[in-house]
Parts: C-alpha cells; structure tokens; sequence
C-alpha cells in the first residue's frame, strides 16, 4: 500500500487528495479525468433539486491572488447530477463524491434521498455557498443549530453512505458549527469553502466586473485562513476533515495536513497548474514522506497540535 | 517554496476602447482593440459587455499593438455587441486555449464564423512561408467574410445559394481537392456537422487534421467544467478549442447534442 | 489645487492616501517620513493605555499573498503615544491620525480624552483588532450594539477632534456596524483591518510559525473583500471611509475609491513597495484622472454604485 | 496591471535542520545552516527557535551552499540557541537589509559581537583584491573571534585585559591608523559607543564612514517600524543595518538610549 493511502469515513482512498466541488466536477467524464490524473477522490459541483442556469457571465474571475466566483450553483438538477454519478461509477474506481445544496433541511433530505440513490461513496453538503445566500435567507453555516438540522436530515436520508458537512470560515465559531455537526451524525466535515465575499472593479468603467457584484474568493489568497479553520476544527471534534482552500502545492497540502486534515481539497489551483498538479503534489508529497523517514501519510496529521514549547 | 501567486497578468479582465469597427454587413462587424497580444491563431478572447454577459471570440487577426474579433448577431449578446462603437469600452480576457500547430502543407476549410480565426490562421501561415490552400463556405456571399483577403490567397468559395463560388457544401471542395493534392494536415473551423465531415475525410486520407470546437465556456481558464467534451472529458477552453485527430476520437460527443449552460445536455447541437 | 486634494471629515489633505494603522506608525520621526514620502495622511500605530510589549516573534510573517500579523497590538501607551504625537504636529504639517484600542467603551473614552489632548487631527476607534480578542472578550467589530457604545463614548471625549470607526469584515452585516457607528456620532469609518485570522505552518517542524499561531491576514490577498466592504458600507451610510486592505499600486487604490472609499490606507504594501509607493500611487491617480479628463478625484468616487444595466 | 503578489520567496518562513555548530568558547558559537543564500556582507537574517522567539543575526559567513552565523549567549534567546545541535531544525528568514557597500581602501573596525558580519566583509575584500586594514577588540582574548582568519589578514587587535594584542580600545587603534595611513571609507560594527567614536574619527578625517547599527526588530521587513531611528525615520532593518556618514548625521539617537519592545524610548543603552 502507498504511503499516501488513506481512509476516510470508511472510504479507501489512494492519495489524501480530493478533486473540490464545483472544479471540473459537472459531467462523468471529466470527473474521471481527474481521477485518472492522481486525484484520490473527486467531488462533483453542487447540485440541487431542479436544474439552474447561474448567473450571467463574468462569473469567474482570476485577480492574481486567486479566483474570484459567482457562478450561482448552475447545475443539471438532480435528475442530471444522479446520472453524471451512475456513469461515472460504471466507469471509474475512484471514489465520488456528490455535492448537493437545498433551501431548506427539508429539502436537502429529499435531495440527499434522490443522491444517494444513485450511489456516490459520500454525500457532501453544501451549507455555505455564499453566492445563493439572498435567496434562501440567512446561511446554513453561520448558524450551528440550521447547519445540525440539516446534517441530521442529510444523515436520515443518506442510509449508510458517509456524509461530509462543508462549512464556512465565515461564522463566528468553527469550533461550535463542527459540534453541531458531529453531533448530528455527521461522517466528515469539509472545510473551508470559499472566502470574503470579495468585489472586483474594473477601473476602466467603474463596474464591478461579476454580474454578481460579489463572489467567493479561492485560490492561495485563502491558503492561511483555511489552515486555520481546519486547526480549530480538529482542536473542536474528531471527525475526518477534508481541508480545503488555496492549496497550490505540496507544501500547502502538508500544512493543511499538519493542522489537522485527513484529506486535502484542491479546486483554484489548477487553473495555474492543470490537472497535472494532482500528479505532482502526490508525488511532492511522497518525497517529503520520504526525506522525513515516515511511513505514511498519516504520520504528519495533526502534528501542529503538539504542545508548541520545545 | 515556489510562486503563490496564480497571477498570469493578461488573464485578469481589462477594459478597452474599441478603436475601429469594420462592418461587413447587417450584423456582422469585426471590432478591434488596441492592444498588443501574443495570441497563436486559433485562441480565442472572453469579451465582456458591462452590464450584458461575457462570451467567447475567436482571434481574427493580431497587428502589432491590435488584436481583432468578428461577430455576428445570433442572441442577446452578439446583437448588443453589434451596438459597440469606437471609444466604447469592453472588457478582454485572454488569450486562452491552444490554437492551430501549423505543420506541413496545410488545407484550410472553413464554414460560417468559423472562417474569422482562419483569417489570422492564413496571415500566419503567408508570414511563415507555408504552403496551404484555402476553401471556404458560407450560406450567401455576403456572409462570406474577408473575401478580398482570402481570394488574394487563391481560396475558393461554396455558398449555399451560388452567390459566391461553386454551389455546394464546402465539404466537397475539401474533398476533391484531397483527391487532387497531397496534405499532411487539414486546419478546420465551423458548424459542428463540417467539422465531423472533415473529420472522416481526414481519416479516409489517413492526414492529420486540427479542427476548432466550441463548447459552452463560462471561465475560459480550465476551471468551471462547462466546456468539457463527452469522453475524454477535456477542457475545451484550455486543450482546446483546436483538437487534433487522436484527440477527436476520445470526444464522445463530437457532432452530437452537448451540454447547456446548467451543464445538463441539450437537445440541439450548438451554433458554430 | 492639486486633482488628489481631498477633504475627510473636515480635514484638508493633498493626497487620499493615508499610512494605515500598525505599519511604520509607532515614532514621530517613522511617521513623519511617510508623511514626507507623500502620503496624505498618517495613522499611529493603536495605543492603549498602559505600555503593552505584545507577543513574541515570529509575529509578523510574509507569506507570498500578503503577511500575516500578531504583533499584539505593542505600543508604549498613552502617555508615550501623546508625547509622539506632540512631536509630530510640532514638525510636520501632515494630518496625523491617532488610533486607539481598549477593554470597554468606559476605558475606550479615557484614553480618548487623553489622547485629544495631544491634538491628532483624527481619532481612529480600533474595535477590530484580531489578535487580542481572548484577552478583552466578544470583539466590538463584530456586534453593532457594543460598537456603537464605543463609538459614543469616543466621541463624548474626543471633543472637536473628529472620530472614524475601524470596522473589520469578520461580522455578519457591515451595513448594520456602519449604521450604529454612524448613529453613534462617527464622523468616518475605516474599513477594513485584517482579514482572517489566519496560520502558517512550517512544514519543516510541523508548527504554527507565529508565537501567537494565529494572526491578521493583510496584503493583495484581501483587496477583493476590502473593495465589497467599502462597497457595502457606502449602500449602508455617507459618512466617508478610509478604504484599506490590500491596496498596492494606483489600480487598487482606485478600486477602493470606485467602491465608495473617500480615502485609501496603505499598510502591508509597504513590504514590497517601500514608502517610495505613496508617491507611485499618487503619480498613478494623477495619470489616471488626467486621462479621464477628471479634474480631481471625488469625481470617480463611488462609481461603482451607478445602475448597472448599459 | 503589474503583478499583485507580494512573494520574496527566500522571505517566506523556512526551517533548516543546522548543518554544523562551532564552538569558539562557552556561549559563543557559530552555526552553519545548509542553504544557498546571496546575502551581501553586513546583511542579517531572522533566526527562529520554534517555541522560543526570533531574533536577527548578521551574517558571518557565506560559503557555497551555506551559510553562517555566529551567536553570543547574552539572554534567554541566545542561551537557548546555544543549546541546539546538529540536525535541529531552525528557521531563517532573509537576508535583510542593506549591507557593506565596499569602495576605495577601507579600514575595517569590529568590536565585540560586531566583529561576526566583518568576518563575512573581509573575505568579500579578500577575494575582490581590495586593499584593506583590519582593527579588532574585545574584552578577552578569549571573547576575540575568528582570530586565526584575521590574522592571516594582517589584523591588529586591542583587549581590554590586554590578553590579544594592544590594551587599548579598538578606537585608538583605528585613529593611530588613520593618522598613518590614507583611508577612503571606514567599516565598522561593534557596541555604539564605539561607533560614535568611529563616526567622529571619519568626520574629523574627512572621509565616509559605513557603521552597523542596531535596533529592536520584529518583522525584518521594514513593516512593524520597531527599529526606526529617530530624527530621520528610517528603517534599520531594511535602509540599514549599514548606514554611511551622511545618514548617520540624521539619527537623532546615535549612540542615545533608543526604544524597546513597546516602542517606548529606554534608558539604557542598547547592547552590541
Ligand atoms: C471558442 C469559441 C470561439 C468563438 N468565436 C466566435 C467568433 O469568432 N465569432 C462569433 O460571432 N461567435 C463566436 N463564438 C460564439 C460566441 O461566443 C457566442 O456564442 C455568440 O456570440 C452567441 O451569443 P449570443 O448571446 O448572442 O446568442 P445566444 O442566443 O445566447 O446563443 C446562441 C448560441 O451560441 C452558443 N453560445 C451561447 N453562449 C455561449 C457561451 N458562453 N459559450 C459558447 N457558446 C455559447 C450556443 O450554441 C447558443 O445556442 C465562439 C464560441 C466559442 C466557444
Ligand atoms: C542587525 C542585527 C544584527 C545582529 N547580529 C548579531 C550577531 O551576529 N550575533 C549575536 O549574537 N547577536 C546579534 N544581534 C543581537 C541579537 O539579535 C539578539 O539581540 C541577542 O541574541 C540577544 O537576545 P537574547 O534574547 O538572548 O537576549 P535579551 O536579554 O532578550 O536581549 C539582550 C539585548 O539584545 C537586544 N535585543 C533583544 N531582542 C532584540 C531584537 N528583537 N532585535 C534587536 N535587538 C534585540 C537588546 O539590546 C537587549 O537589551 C544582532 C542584532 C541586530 C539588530
Ligand atoms: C468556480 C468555483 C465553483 C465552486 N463551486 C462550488 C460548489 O458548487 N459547491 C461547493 O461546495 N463549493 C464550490 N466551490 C468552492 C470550492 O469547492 C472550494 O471550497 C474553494 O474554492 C476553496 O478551495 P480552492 O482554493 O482550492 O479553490 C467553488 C469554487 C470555485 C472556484
Ligand atoms: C504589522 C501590522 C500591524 C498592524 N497593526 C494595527 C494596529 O495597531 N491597529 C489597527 O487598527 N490596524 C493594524 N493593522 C491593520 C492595518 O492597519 C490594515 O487595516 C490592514 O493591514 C489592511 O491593510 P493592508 O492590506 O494595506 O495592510 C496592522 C497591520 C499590520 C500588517
Ligand atoms: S469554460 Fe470553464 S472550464 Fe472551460
Ligand atoms: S524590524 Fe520591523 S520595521 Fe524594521
């Protein structure tokens, strides 16, 4: 077994590395593209009960520290979605993880029931994507009894496949939405989804250049603030983590491990550097494995909890 | 440690003055901008109308600090842009994707907007000393655009209508010319049906062909998804738009219905 | 007149670009060559007021995206921060802003009036300082009515001396902070303080690098969430806010401008910049607004807030 | 629109396992770092013991592929790094600031734990065939470092025991030489008394002096302001620590009690 295998949630998984929601994750084929070039597992983009078109474009903007997106949960709806995950379980061995994102904790039951269905390894959920926030009221993932109602719901209807609940950094206490969520049955907690929101203005017309006005903000800008939420949150609760946010390199996936994640997220970055970079922190990865003398991967996790004096 | 930075400057978006537009006729207008490009023929630009939408553009040419797009109006967005005068400010990103990779001697067929890159395509391969013939189709002469340009290379015309040319699909010139001469490659940019044709003759002649797609594109940069082909899954926006023989063969979904701005597949194939 | 001459809450500066609070701002002798350097205005580093050594190095981290900070608000008090300020209006014709930071609003008043009496043309309340939260309890920036509590009381104190309000983007609604600081008597805003937090881990040891594990995240990497919270601010009130955050070259400063800012803080650009950048920037918005055929810079403020649709 | 990143990349945090530790008596010791560094003499880095606290320490050699510093255990950072051996990690940031700038014949004078970086600036000197004088002191002979290397350089020494060379101080050696000989620029670092003295020697000598200053640092990075100088303002840690004669006359507390961790003035003067 590679040093780099991993489980998580019960999931056997060949490399910590986890293709994120909403990269490259709407169709079955380049889903297993991404798996084939070295991710250990890959998320599809959120999806919701109907069909949604987004938002016009711009919708995504690269700004140099990052990317910044408003796409609006475009998705094929779930009918869609659930056959993307049958054809790419018929054709692909790596894990698949399916995405979803409701208004109501209702509703992300019925929308985890009609998922699971179609028989995706987990089920994460959505619960903090800023870009819909005005439509469905106050975020999910500012608010540890809403975010608890809904891994309860998602758990309910997801029978035994694992669920992951992705949070935010924007709320006031990690440590007490990950409790809500592990006491609500949660399998695994993703985090961070993106930051901000941000504004980009083009100063050659005054015009904030998303249709949006405002999007997530991603990529390396993120990096320390997503190693920080994932250090409160394994510091708050056991679950698996699957860090997430700014990753670009080896060396940022180690310090998402170190501060505590089991499995490593990586969406922005391969804008900068393709699919190819999945190959290329793996191996990143195993030659610092290597020069460090452990034996695998989980050797490194969480070693930033050890007591700080020397 | 290296760079954090994902900054490749001319990706962020820029807002430019239009500084000429050339019409060609009733909804059909080339407009350019006044600045300098490295784009590869065959690259395409993300053209933003504040307040519209943003929307792919082939490259139609590239003069030392100018680079050139032509549209038609087809849809909200290609109708607002027909409104676009000098001094007007859109926003470009780019270039993106891979272009053409000109090798050999070259047959260039181009059908509808797809000739608009191909005319940088010739520009470049006339620069390079390349050897190529050109065949173009189109439904009337008056779509038929850069004609004066063209046929001062010895291309031949098909329109549907026989206002230009011979009267037939330009799929037939490419194919008598094939029988006639000896290609190494065929360059091809159109409606999607054309470029399956093209594909097949390539193959019957056992050449290598480079043939330009369109998918629906939201980022441009390889990170949305929405232009991912069947199959192989690639990006169109950033393996693409121009693929060659061997990688057609993976596209499961090339001249077949593909996917619509939900990601869902749609019923009619796209526009080209 | 020179096109950059602005007016701030009654302050007459030739430049809109302020030295932002934390950076270079501890000596009469620091600020008074920022001031020199072309900056409009410069703002002290926070005093409170008994001297504070803050925490140990490494607290001040550049990381490639910015820097991460958790200096600990070190500062020789307000007797020290008085003395600084004499000197400095007794030098330097600049506009000089003090910054003050406290427990409560009781203690926030005090050190007001002491610090009036030195005579700084603008009292900066420094509610949002993410680095000693766990010593002084909920933070001000993130609860409108304790903000405004503190806004009050500053201003109760500060006599004639006008007051802005340091908000942070870590709350659940900016345009609410703004309204109760408004309310409360604020003459101005400043927006923002540093992001996150955030952390770095040296993957070499496995640990956190900052003796504080967590600092401020400041630099490029938070211009875009700056720019949305000027720009949220300016729907919520029309006081004028000093826009900071990330801002290191004259495209950036205009963003902050176009979202609604009146003036822009510089402070970790200074990094890679020097204090040489307050007169690039200055020389970039004189360009800029000359090409524009502008003649001065209020004409571009708030621009992004036209309608949108062409 | 230039790039938006503030990366220096050799300024990031990195932690190094020490390479070697020379020991020259109890609490002074040398440690060399493996990593390719292109610090100019006179520059420091930031030198971190996790879980202890990070300091600057001026660069006292510079071999291919290493680097060296030299330490003197004076409080509980020092002594804590007098604990570390071979393989422990250690951060190091830089190099930093701006260091000897080396012109004409020069008098190079250390004193102390000032004569560490002029180690590093005499094999600059060595090796660019520049033509130099060498004064050193310190209390001991035993507290006098690199002894050997100096001497093979034609350095004279003071001590204040008279255990090395002359009892006198080093200032005395350094005008007796100049008295003697022509001098076109002064070096100096050691406590800043000693500097004081140096700079009032060049003035009077009418030539330029460059002196190595010392201040209370936090970040390194020209940021956090704790090593200004009064008077002028400027930075130690990236304008210095190396100031010439000219920017000497516009620090308000040369050889003045300056300030500490909170920013306060103190009372005493700083170590060196
Ligand atoms: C690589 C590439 C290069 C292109 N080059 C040119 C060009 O040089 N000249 C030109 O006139 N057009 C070009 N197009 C098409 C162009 O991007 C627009 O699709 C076209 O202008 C129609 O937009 P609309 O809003 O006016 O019409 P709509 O009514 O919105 O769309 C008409 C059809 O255009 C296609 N389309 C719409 N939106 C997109 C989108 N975001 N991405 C891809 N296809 C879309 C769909 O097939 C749709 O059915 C190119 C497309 C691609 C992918
Ligand atoms: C540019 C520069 C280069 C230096 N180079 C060397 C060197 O090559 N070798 C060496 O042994 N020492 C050097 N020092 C001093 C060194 O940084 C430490 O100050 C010294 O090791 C004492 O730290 P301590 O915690 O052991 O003692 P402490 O008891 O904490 O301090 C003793 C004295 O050191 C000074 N000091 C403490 N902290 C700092 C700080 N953060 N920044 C500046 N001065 C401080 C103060 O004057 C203090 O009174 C240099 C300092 C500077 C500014
Ligand atoms: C274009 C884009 C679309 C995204 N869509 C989703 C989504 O549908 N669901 C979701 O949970 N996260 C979505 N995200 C967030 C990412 O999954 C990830 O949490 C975030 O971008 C931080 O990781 P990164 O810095 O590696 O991109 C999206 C991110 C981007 C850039
Ligand atoms: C080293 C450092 C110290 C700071 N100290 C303070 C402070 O004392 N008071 C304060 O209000 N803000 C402080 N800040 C925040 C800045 O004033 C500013 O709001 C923030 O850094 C964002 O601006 P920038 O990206 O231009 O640095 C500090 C920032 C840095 C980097
Ligand atoms: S358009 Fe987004 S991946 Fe190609
Ligand atoms: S040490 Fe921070 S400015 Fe010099």
């Amino acid at each position: 077994m590679s040093a780099l295998a991993i489980r998580l949630a019960g999931i056997a998984m060949e490399s910590p590395l986890v293709l994120a929601s909403g990269v490259l994750g709407t169709t079955a084929s380049s889903l297993r593209r991404v798996a084939l070039a070295g991710a250990g597992a890959v998320t599809m983009k959120s999806c919701s009960l109907q069909p949604r078109a987004g938002h016009p474009a711009p919708c995504i903007l690269p700004w140099g520290g990052g990317i910044l997106n408003a796409v609006g949960l475009s998705n094929p709806g779930a009918e869609g979605a659930a056959a993307e995950i049958a054809e790419f379980k018929r054709t692909c061995p790596v894990p698949l993880f399916a995405s979803i994102f409701a208004g109501s904790a209702e509703e992300f039951g019925r929308l985890a029931g009609r998922i699971a269905g179609a028989g995706p390894d987990l089920i994460e959920v959505n619960v903090s994507c800023p870009n819909v926030q005005s439509e469905f009221g106050i975020p999910f993932a500012a608010d540890p009894d809403a975010c608890g109602r809904v891994a309860r719901a998602v758990k309910d209807a997801a029978g035994s496949i694992p669920v992951s609940i992705k949070l935010s950094a924007q709320c006031a206490s990690l440590a007490r939405m990950a409790e809500a969520c592990q006491r609500n049955g949660a399998d695994a907690i993703t985090a961070i989804n993106t930051a901000g929101p941000g504004m980009w203005i083009d100063t050659g017309t005054g015009r904030p250049v998303l249709s949006n006005r405002v999007g997530g903000v991603s990529g390396p800008a993120i990096l320390p603030i997503a190693v920080r939420a994932v250090y409160e949150i394994r510091k708050a609760v056991d679950l698996p983590i699957i860090g997430t946010g700014g990753v670009s390199c080896a060396n940022d996936a180690l310090q998402l491990i170190m501060a505590g994640a089991d499995a490593v997220g990586i969406g922005s970055a391969i804008y900068g550097g393709g699919i190819g970079l999945f190959g290329e922190i793996n191996r990143g990865l195993e030659d610092f494995l290597k020069e460090g003398g452990y034996d695998s991967i989980g050797r490194v996790q969480g070693l930033a909890h050890r007591e700080d004096r020397p | 440690m290296s760079g954090r930075s994902l900054a490749m400057s001319s990706h962020e978006m820029h807002t430019l003055p239009v500084k000429q537009v050339v019409f060609h006729h009733d909804g059909l207008k080339s407009f350019v901008f006044p600045r300098a490009f490295d784009a590869e023929p065959g690259q395409f630009v993300m053209l933003w109308i504040p307040g519209v939408d943003e929307k792919p553009f082939s490259v139609s040419d590239v003069t030392d600090g100018k680079i050139e797009i032509t549209a038609k109006a087809v849809g909200p967005f290609s109708r607002a842009l027909m409104n676009c005068k000098p001094g007007d400010r859109l926003g470009l990103r780019g270039p993106f994707g891979r272009g053409f990779r000109p090798r050999g001697r070259g047959l260039v067929v181009g059908g509808g907007m797809g000739i608009a890159p191909l005319r940088y395509l010739v520009h470049r391969l006339e620069q390079d000393r390349a050897s190529f013939r050109i065949v173009l189709g189109a439904r009337t002469a008056e779509e038929m655009m850069f004609v004066g340009d063209f046929s001062r290379l010895g291309a031949q015309f098909a329109t549907d209508d026989g206002t230009l040319g011979r009267q037939c699909l330009v799929t037939s010139l490419a194919e008598r010319l094939c029988e006639e001469e000896r290609f190494d490659l065929i360059y091809g940019c159109g409606p999607e049906p054309m470029l399956v044709a093209l594909k097949k003759l390539a193959d019957r002649a056992g050449i290598d062909c480079q043939l330009s797609l369109e998918r629906h594109m939201k980022c441009g940069i390889g990170i949305c998804g929405s232009c991912c082909v069947d199959g192989s899954g690639i990006c169109i926006c950033r393996e693409g738009p121009v693929l060659d023989r061997a990688e057609l063969d993976l596209v499961a979904d090339f001249g077949l219905p593909h996917r619509d701005a939900t990601g869902a597949r749609k019923d009619a194939p796209a526009m080209a």
